[in-house]
């Protein structure tokens, strides 16, 4: 089955687009009726996660995808714009294409899923709660949008749009430095887009869609060498131009994974983002960096892709270490967090950068465990944060005894982050790091990137110490022990993490065909393979 | 000098000479209306430009016409422009150009 | 022979003769109703809008040119006049609402008899085919908004703005007058078809083209504001009443922007006849040894650059605008550097876009004033908790002018950084691309006094009337839709770009 | 069967885990008796598996975990997981169940009253859990899963009373120096799977003899799965976190570091001994050589009784590891099996000890205690005799074993591995000195601490026991009928020397010209092909042969050096003939070495954990300063520069982290200033612009 209708709409534009109806609902309802509010918002993200589920249900494992449309599943393809052409100027078409395969499928489980804890995690906002969840469901939208969206013009619409309800989100409600943290965040990601923005015009204008005759922004179409238009800009292989085009899109997308040295506005950002934003922002956003890079700079331009291999994995070798170092150093538990982020995105780049399928298929993943472990991380400084209005890891101490429950979570929540077997962490890891380790020329970066996996260990375990053990200081002996709606947002985030630990073929096998295809058609377009410098 | 002739450079070199006069006046100038004969200036020396190119390019009346209407308009610009130095001059009691920038950065 | 050729022009020129009327009737009417100040206000409402439908009726007029080849009916000119119509509508929209102006003690009949002059002028500038007509519409549209600009004459800042206006502006006028007539010698002629059909058939002294060229690029830079002929702008907006200001942003603007566009390709790119070059592209053929979409290229990266850069540091609101729509003009030159139909059109694209989120911002700006009694940025502080509608719509056209999606504004800068690309000027958008990034900080400071600060002292809602709202809306709608469905917009762009298959 | 029962047996402690960390509370004292029952059923079942695996049995059940599917350039991507029961883990099956069972059963009363009682059974079921896995694993992925979580629960167990700074750094010591270790032995496990594309040791063995992996990376990939060992079993250079382990509580360290964590490493090696090459066996036997001299040196002057015992326990893992790499396969694993027992007796009994002794652990306040703890006294005695080598014990035959192969190997192989020998002997000498100094120091003489000493009785019921079982359990009689020899015993024949896998190139000279034979004679189908027995026998026997021959002269000479250990010990403890005091003056430097564990602890400290945090601080400094704020120097100038407008917005300098930022502002600042509000200024630049673009274009 691969096409799914609900009242005549297709699945995936119901879950797109039923945070914007939830946004409506929501803006009409009263300001006082803040209850009202937050349920209406968790009824929308909860029936969105339902329909995610039922999309998961009905999708093919079997099916490829990647460079090929009959792979794709739950197709809804329409023309959105359709300008035609006078005497001097092309037609214009711009589509409204949207469907999923192996490489979507589990980020946009992810989203539907971290949709829910967020919104959960938000019922403890108070200030101008209408304005806050309608935000809310309008940046859902956005993530899910570009996640699922095949024309390029609709993915970089999308792409953008989640820019505006960050910015909000983070500068009305967020800390005190969040008008600083806002800025920083727009301009920066703003500056990225630019870059890819460019870049789908050039292949607009070098392309020929062979249906319509028209210039197009399918990416199915602009995969296929054959639809470039003979001596345009992009046209051929390994041009200087294409190779150009490669690194301004890999600059687009590495501010948003962030890759060093475009990293510092994630910290800043965590630091000072409420809770729930910092968890959607960890949880879903910063893949939307790696998920562009898979889906565009690897099917668009597969022989760059090669080329700049090897620069890929020194980005994310210095991803690991870096943002390893960076941690340790912290004492503020959410930044620690927050640059530890980066270091577990640089797994992500690194596994992809190999090329196999073990690699990107443990990057993959790794997008997907660092999802649901890092929104629990951050869920777990949130719950501290509330209850003693400081994120200062040295004034704590003996938490463990004196918030038991929540000392059990945060254990789970810290070794999955320190990639322990048993929990997700570690078989995403571990995929990755096999996969960069069977390429000869990164193989010693590889082993430099493992290094990552003790200094890991060595700034958790130094947290955890700080933190929960030794004696409770007097002043914190008024704190409590997790609340109902905590346990909500926590539990299901630490089933899953155990559970795909135990279990990751769901996950798994969803990706793998895709992956094959996409690893198949990158490395036969050109005949470079991956080379040291 | 039997065959001294005025021709189209004569022409030309005195309406440049204007023309520059009247950018002088415009940015040394002080006194607002001393600016605005400068416009004038610049505007009479287009005039004889067209007049000149016209009589010497045998190009009909063309360029005569358009110089009585620069002219004309010229006369309406006055008019505004004066009207604005007046007002000026009630505001700030001083027509200097120099003198009036509260507006700026 | 010769009346029947006015007569049959006369019969295409009833949207201006329609708005000339209504100046005379305003002027006439003022003798009766001294007080009734709102009548003028509706019978240039009433003129306006027959006009538009005048003009609605061009709308599939052939291209030809009328009164012995002194103005044109296009679809070119068409499209600038149904926006300077729509934009003089709303000016007297936001005249009627602006506290401003209300308030002040002096009569505003000939306020709204030089509005349309202002709007007819234009009209003219949009369709003049002739040097010398240019040069009266450009004087007709100046003279009248010197007066506008002043038009407080007991405020020191609006005498002021007056008097640098009409200095400056009579100055580069006369610059571009000088310039003419240098054009006039080389080509003998003052008909852009035949200064083209001049140039491309003799050689000609490229020394003095050039330094003609460059003076009239002055009189089409003050009008549209390009660096570096852009001094006035600032202080002028500043010291302007605030709908003077908008007017001034944007119909002024437009018109400035349609005399330069047809100038420069009809005179110089024999636009008549658009070729099909080899590689597919439509391409007008430049003149040989003239480069100057690359004189255009260069002021258009100063404008936007320059713009941007200086926008940033101000805290006036005003003021910002003034920068903010100096940066503008800097996009939309970019586009005119392709010199061809796809630039024109993402051009004109710009310019539809540009008149509803531009204008949008003024109106908010005035409904600011009016309300908070301020132009200060750093005096916002909160007021998007006080008045919300207000400050989101602010914030749509704020978002729309940086260029980002969804909105109007990143169609436009769309359309122009594709056709930027298409052409391979990519420095040039990657330069532009840059500056949008740029101009998003102070567009988003704006915001960020709106919104990301919790109001301090006074905390009250601040609502305006229904009349407001609906201005708003009708400004704040447009602009998200066109962000959406921009088809029919870039279709009306495309097909006005067919300037005239005459001569 | 035996696989579901071996199942059974891994996954019940998992099963006490999750009802006592849930449930624990609730249950009747806290559920200690459920633990301890379950691990006693556990036992029962590894006996039975243990008497229903042959010598040369292998079960094996494997489940498919991981699907790639077919993958581009490297075929199908499965990683399983599977099940391997043979000689090896049947052994070791026990020996973890045993060990458990009476450090759960110790615990009952030890650990009595204790504030996170159940949580503390918990963590001993999750443990065993672990450990079982490892032992039960046919696989390196699994080895490694497994191998990460004994270090988590490890982690859990020392830092058990976490709420004292010693435990805290002790865990985490402990965790991050396995974690060290486990890199490497990741990036080995790396490295078999990019060249085998297998996880299983015998598809790893397979590929590895059809010459898949050969040359440098086979040598590295042992080495690095090595390291694994390194940090498990706690040799040098990782040793350092076994004696700071000891802040767990004592049954704790009687699990861990006596019988199953610490022996997980030694297991590691024997079940990848086949792919060592020779290379990476000589490099094994001398970090084994190096661990067993250094921590035997450390041990001598040590004066916690648990301390004493972590450093004879690293001495001892040394020797297994020394063992290995010098080709004493089965003298290798038969220590570790008879050390197991030994040494978890000698842990329980210091327990004992420290229990009677209300937490006392300095030897230096004790003394006496032989009179009021009779069974303590005598087991902890008996383990004492097996640990040093006295024979008619256990630990005799294991560790004669063991110096014989050394003596076997330097006399093969020659050359300046007769340190290896020489050294190894030395080492046993000073474990008798150190472990009789220990008896004598704690049971004999006079009570130090009168106090204390009165209070002192004989641990309860539930204590002694576990105590006197492990003491019997050292006999020689479980292991060999022979006392003097173990090649005759049934644990030799039950554990047969494995042949290498390893290419001929990369064996030892005495290893070379077997593989053929051997490897057929191994399967059982080389008996039909008719192979000719007893050349195998021959062929197998290089090693073998030279082993019977050092076997009595290591023998005598280990008598020897056991002999002069604990005679020395009497001289100094017992009789009084010297004064331990005054020889530790004359060699003050040696002493304070040995006594400051020759200053591992501050130069990992010093060095590389300063150095580290110094880095991570630079980092943060770059990152805030330099990355954050390239131009931060360039944004002050302006900022100076406009210090006279005061409108300068430091949010965006601040912000945009690029060079564009300041100069963005700075040209703002620039052009504001030109913006002078004089219309003739404006005026002249107009004039200047176009003057400018005449001059810049009149040449194009």
């Amino acid at each position: 089955m691969h096409e799914l209708k609900i009242l005549g709409v297709g699945i995936l534009s119901w879950i797109t687009f039923l945070p914007v109806l939830g946004m409506i609902i929501v803006l009409m309802l009263p300001k006082e009726k803040e209850k009202t509010v937050k349920w209406t918002a968790l009824g929308i993200t909860l029936l969105q996660f339902v329909l995610c589920i039922v999309l998961w249900m009905n999708f093919d494992n079997t099916l490829a995808g990647i460079n090929k449309i009959e792979g794709f599943q739950f197709i809804e393809k329409f023309t959105w714009i359709d300008v035609p052409g006078f005497a001097w100027t092309n037609r214009v078409v711009i589509e409204y294409f949207m469907a999923v395969d192996g490489l979507s499928m589990p980020m946009v489980l992810l989203t539907g899923f971290i949709g829910v804890i967020a919104t959960i995690s938000s019922f403890s906002i108070n200030k101008s709660i209408k304005g806050y969840m309608a935000l809310l469901l309008l940046l859902n939208t956005g993530m899910m949008g570009t996640f699922v969206s095949l024309d390029f013009f609709l993915f970089f619409v999308f792409w953008e749009i989640m820019l505006l309800p960050m910015y909000f989100l983070i500068g009305v409600w967020g800390g005190p430095r969040r008008i600083y943290a806002a800025i920083k965040f727009f301009l920066y990601t703003l500056f990225g887009s630019a870059f890819i923005l460019i870049v789908m015009l050039a292949l607009y204008f070098s392309s020929k869609d062979p249906t319509t005759g028209a210039h197009t922004f399918n990416v199915i179409s602009l995969m296929d060498p054959a639809n470039l238009l003979p001596g345009s800009l992009l046209a051929g292989s390994l041009t200087t131009a294409r190779l150009l085009a490669y690194a301004a899109l890999f600059i687009g997308f590495a501010i948003k994974v962030p890759i060093f040295p475009f990293h510092t506005w994630l910290p800043d950002a965590h630091v000072e983002a409420p809770t729930a934003i910092s968890v959607i922002l960890a949880g879903v956003l910063l893949k939307m960096g790696t998920y562009g890079m898979l889906r565009m700079s690897y099917g668009l331009f597969p022989e760059a892709m090669v080329y700049f291999g090897y620069a890929l994995a020194v980005f994310g070798m210095i991803n690991i270490i870096y943002g390893s170092l960076c941690a340790m150093a912290q004492k503020d538990f959410k930044k620690l967090i927050a640059y530890s982020s980066i270091a577990h995105m640089g797994y992500v780049v690194l596994g992809m950068s190999s090329l196999t399928t073990q690699g990107i298929s443990g990057a993959i993943f790794q997008m997907f465990n660092h999802g649901t472990i890092t929104a629990m991380l951050f869920l777990i400084v949130g719950v501290i944060y509330d209850r003693a209005h400081t994120r200062n890891v040295d004034e704590f101490g003996g938490l463990a005894n004196k918030m038991p429950k929540y000392f059990g979570l945060v254990i789970i929540g810290f070794f999955a982050s320190m990639g322990l077997p048993g929990l997700s962490g570690f078989i995403s890891e571990a995929l990755a790091f096999l996969g960069a380790f069977s390429v000869e020329p990164i193989r010693v970066i590889t082993i430099i990137s493992t290094l990552g996996i003790v200094l890991t260990a060595a700034y958790m375990l130094w947290t955890l110490q700080r933190m929960f053990f030794g004696t409770l200081p007097e002043k914190w002996s008024g704190l409590t022990d997790l609340t109902a709606r905590e346990y909500f947002m926590l539990v299901p985030l630490a089933v899953v993490v155990i559970f795909l630990g135990v279990y990751p073929s769901p996950i798994l096998n969803m990706m793998a065909t895709s992956v094959n295809q996409l690893v198949d058609f990158v490395s036969k377009s050109t005949s470079l393979t991956i080379m040291g410098w | 000098m039997p065959n001294f002739q005025i021709g189209l450079t004569h022409f030309l070199v005195i309406s440049s000479l204007l023309f520059g006069l009247g950018l002088f006046a415009v940015v040394t100038r002080r006194n607002a209306i001393m600016i605005l004969m400068g416009i004038e200036l610049i505007l009479n020396a287009a005039n004889i430009n067209f007049i000149a190119f016209n009589k010497y390019g045998q190009l009909g009346v063309d360029g005569q016409v358009i110089s009585i209407f620069v002219i004309i308009l010229a006369a309406a610009e006055a008019v505004i422009a004066l009207a604005i130095v007046l007002n000026i001059y009630n505001n700030f009691k001083t027509v200097n150009a120099d003198e009036i920038d509260n507006l700026k950065e | 022979m010769l009346t029947q050729q006015i007569l049959d022009g006369l019969s295409k020129f009833y949207p201006e003769t329609i708005l000339s009327v209504t100046i005379l009737v305003i002027v006439f009417v003022e003798l009766f109703f001294k007080k009734k100040t709102r009548v003028s206000g509706w019978i240039a409402m009433a003129g306006l809008a027959a006009a538009m439908l005048f003009t609605f009726l061009q709308v599939n007029i052939p291209a030809q040119t009328i009164f012995f080849q002194m103005v044109a009916v296009d679809p070119f000119s068409y499209f600038f006049k149904v926006l300077l119509i729509l934009s003089g509508f709303l000016i007297v929209l936001f005249t009627f609402l602006s506290d401003e102006i209300r308030s002040s003690e002096f009569k505003t009949q000939e306020y709204y008899a030089l509005l349309i002059a202002l709007t007819l002028g234009g009209f003219l500038m949009a369709s003049s085919v002739n040097l010398l007509m240019m040069y009266l519409a450009l004087e007709l549209s100046s003279l009248s908004s010197y007066v506008l600009a002043g038009y407080f004459k007991k405020s020191n800042r609006s005498s002021e703005a007056a008097l640098k206006y009409v200095i400056y502006g009579g100055v580069s006028s006369g610059l571009m007058l000088f310039g003419i007539s240098l054009i006039y010698g080389i080509c003998g002629s003052l008909d852009m078809f035949a200064i083209s059909a001049y140039l491309s058939a003799n050689p000609v002294n490229l020394i003095t083209l050039l330094i003609a060229i460059f003076l009239m690029l002055a009189g089409f830079g003050y009008k549209i504001s390009a660096v570096p002929f852009h001094f006035w702008t600032p202080d002028v907006y500043e010291g302007s009443p605030m709908p003077v200001t908008a007017l001034l942003s944007v119909s002024s603007k437009a018109a400035g922007f349609a005399m330069l566009i047809r100038f420069f390709l009809v005179a110089f790119q024999n636009a008549g006849h658009p070729t099909i070059t080899t590689e597919g592209l439509h391409q007008y053929i430049t003149l040989p040894g003239l480069h100057w979409p690359e004189v255009i290229a260069v002021i258009a990266v100063a404008t936007m650059t320059l713009g941007n850069v200086v926008a940033i540091w101000q805290d006036n609101l005003k003021r910002l605008l003034a920068y903010s729509s100096i940066a503008q003009a800097g996009y939309m030159l970019l586009a005119f550097v392709v010199v061809s139909p796809q630039g024109i059109s993402a051009m004109l694209t710009y310019l539809a876009v540009y008149l509803f989120m531009n204008l949008g911002a003024f109106f908010a700006a005035i409904l600011i004033s009016n309300k908070y009694k301020t132009e200060n940025i750093e005096e916002m502080k909160g007021i998007g908790y006080r008045s919300p509608l207000l400050c989101v719509s602010m914030a749509v056209f704020m978002l729309s002018l940086s260029g980002i999606p969804m909105t109007a504004g990143f169609i436009g800068k769309f359309y122009i950084f594709s056709a930027l690309i298409n052409n391979g000027y990519i420095w040039l958008a990657i330069i532009g691309l840059m500056n949008s990034v740029v101009s998003l900080y102070y567009y988003i400071k704006i915001l960020k006094n709106m919104f990301l600060i919790r109001p301090q002292g006074d905390t009250g809602a601040v609502s305006f009337g229904a009349g407001y709202s609906v201005l708003l809306l009708a400004l704040a709608i447009p602009t998200i839709v066109l962000g959406i469905f921009f088809g029919p917009l870039t279709k009306f762009a495309e097909y006005s770009v067919q300037i005239f298959g005459l001569k | 069967m035996l696989i579901s029962i071996s199942l059974l047996i891994l996954f019940l402690p998992l099963l006490s885990f999750l009802i006592l960390i849930f449930f624990g509370k609730k249950l009747p004292r806290q559920g200690d008796w459920l633990g301890t029952a379950i691990l006693i059923i556990c036992l029962g079942l590894a006996f039975y598996v243990l008497l229903n695996t042959g010598a040369s049995d292998k079960f094996n059940a494997i489940y498919n975990w991981i699907d790639l599917k077919d993958a581009p350039g490297f075929g199908p991507v499965k990683i399983n997981l599977g099940i391997l029961i043979d000689n090896l883990s049947a052994i070791m099956l026990v020996v973890v169940c045993l060990i458990s069972a009476a450090a759960h059963l110790f615990s009952t009363k030890y650990m009595e009253g204790d504030a996170k009682y159940n949580r503390y059974y918990a963590y001993l079921g999750i443990f065993t859990f672990s450990m079982l896995g490892i032992v039960l694993t046919d696989n390196l992925l699994m080895m490694y899963i497994f191998w990460e979580l004994v270090g988590l629960t490890s982690y859990l167990l020392i830092g058990f009373w976490y709420e004292n700074p010693g435990p805290q750094y002790a865990s985490k010591k402990a965790f991050i120096v396995n974690r060290i270790g486990d890199v490497g032995f990741f990036t080995g496990i790396m490295i078999v799977y990019v060249f085998t594309k297998s996880f299983t040791f015998s598809e790893i063995f397979a590929a590895i003899e059809a010459g898949q992996l050969t040359g440098g990376w086979l040598t590295a990939a042992g080495i690095l799965i090595f390291c694994g060992a390194i940090g498990k079993s706690a040799q040098f250079p990782l040793h350092v976190w076994l004696p700071d382990a000891m802040e767990g509580p004592t049954p704790v360290s009687a699990l861990i570091h006596a019988a199953t964590m610490v022996a997980a490493g030694v297991y590691l090696v024997t079940r990848t001994f086949p792919m060592m090459s020779a290379s990476a066996l000589t490099f094994i036997a001398y970090i084994g050589l190096i661990t067993a001299f250094i921590s035997a040196t450390i041990a001598i002057t040590q004066n916690d009784i648990k301390k004493v015992l972590a450093y004879s326990t690293v001495s001892q893992l040394g020797f297994m590891i020394m063992a290995l790499g010098v080709g004493a396969y089965t003298a290798g694993f038969f220590h570790l099996v008879t050390h197991a027992a030994f040494k978890a007796c000698l842990f329980l009994g210091a327990g004992s000890v420290i229990y009677g002794m209300h937490h006392e652990q300095d030897i230096r306040n004790m003394g006496g205690l032989k009179k009021k703890m009779r069974i303590t006294y005598l087991t902890f005695l008996m383990a004492t005799m097996a640990l040093s080598g006295v024979p008619l014990t256990s630990g005799f035959l294991s560790k004669d074993s063991i110096l014989a192969g050394t003596m076997a190997f330097a006399g093969l192989t020659g050359g300046f591995n007769y340190i290896i020998p020489i050294l190894a002997f030395l080492s046993a000498g000073m474990t008798a000195f150190y472990m009789f100094r220990l008896v004598f120091l704690t049971f004999h003489g006079e009570p130090k601490n009168k106090e204390k000493f009165d209070h002192v009785k004989e641990s309860p019921l539930p204590m002694t026991i576990p105590l006197i079982v492990l003491s019997v359990l050292s006999f020689f009689v479980f292991f060999s009928y022979n006392p003097i020899d173990a090649n005759i015993g049934w644990f030799a024949k039950y554990v047969p020397a494995v042949q290498t896998v390893v290419p001929e190139a990369q064996r030892f000279d005495f290893q070379k010209g077997t593989t053929e034979h051997i490897v057929n004679a191994e399967s059982p189908a080389s008996e039909t092909h008719g192979e000719n027995p007893a050349a195998v026998e021959e062929n197998h026997s290089a090693f073998t042969e030279a082993v019977h021959h050092a076997h009595y002269p290591a023998m005598g000479l280990s008598l020897f050096v056991a002999g002069m250990g604990i005679l020395l010990a009497f001289a100094f403890y017992k009789w009084k003939k010297f004064s331990a005091d005054a020889v530790a003056e004359k060699i003050k430097p040696l002493y304070t070495f040995s006594l400051n564990k020759w200053y591992f602890d501050e130069f990992y400290e010093g060095v590389i954990v300063k150095g580290l945090l110094m880095l991570t601080q630079a980092f943060r400094w770059f990152d805030n300063k330099v990355v954050d704020g390239v131009v931060n120097g360039a944004a002050y100038v302006t900022e100076r520069s406009s210090s006279g407008t005061g409108k300068f917005d430091n949010s965006f300098v601040d912000g945009l982290v690029n060079l564009i930022g300041s100069v963005v502002m700075f040209f703002g600042l620039i052009f504001r200033k030109i913006q002078t509000g004089r219309i003739q200024t404006y005026l002249a630049y107009v004039l200047f612009g176009i003057i400018l673009f005449y001059f810049i274009f009149r040449t194009m």
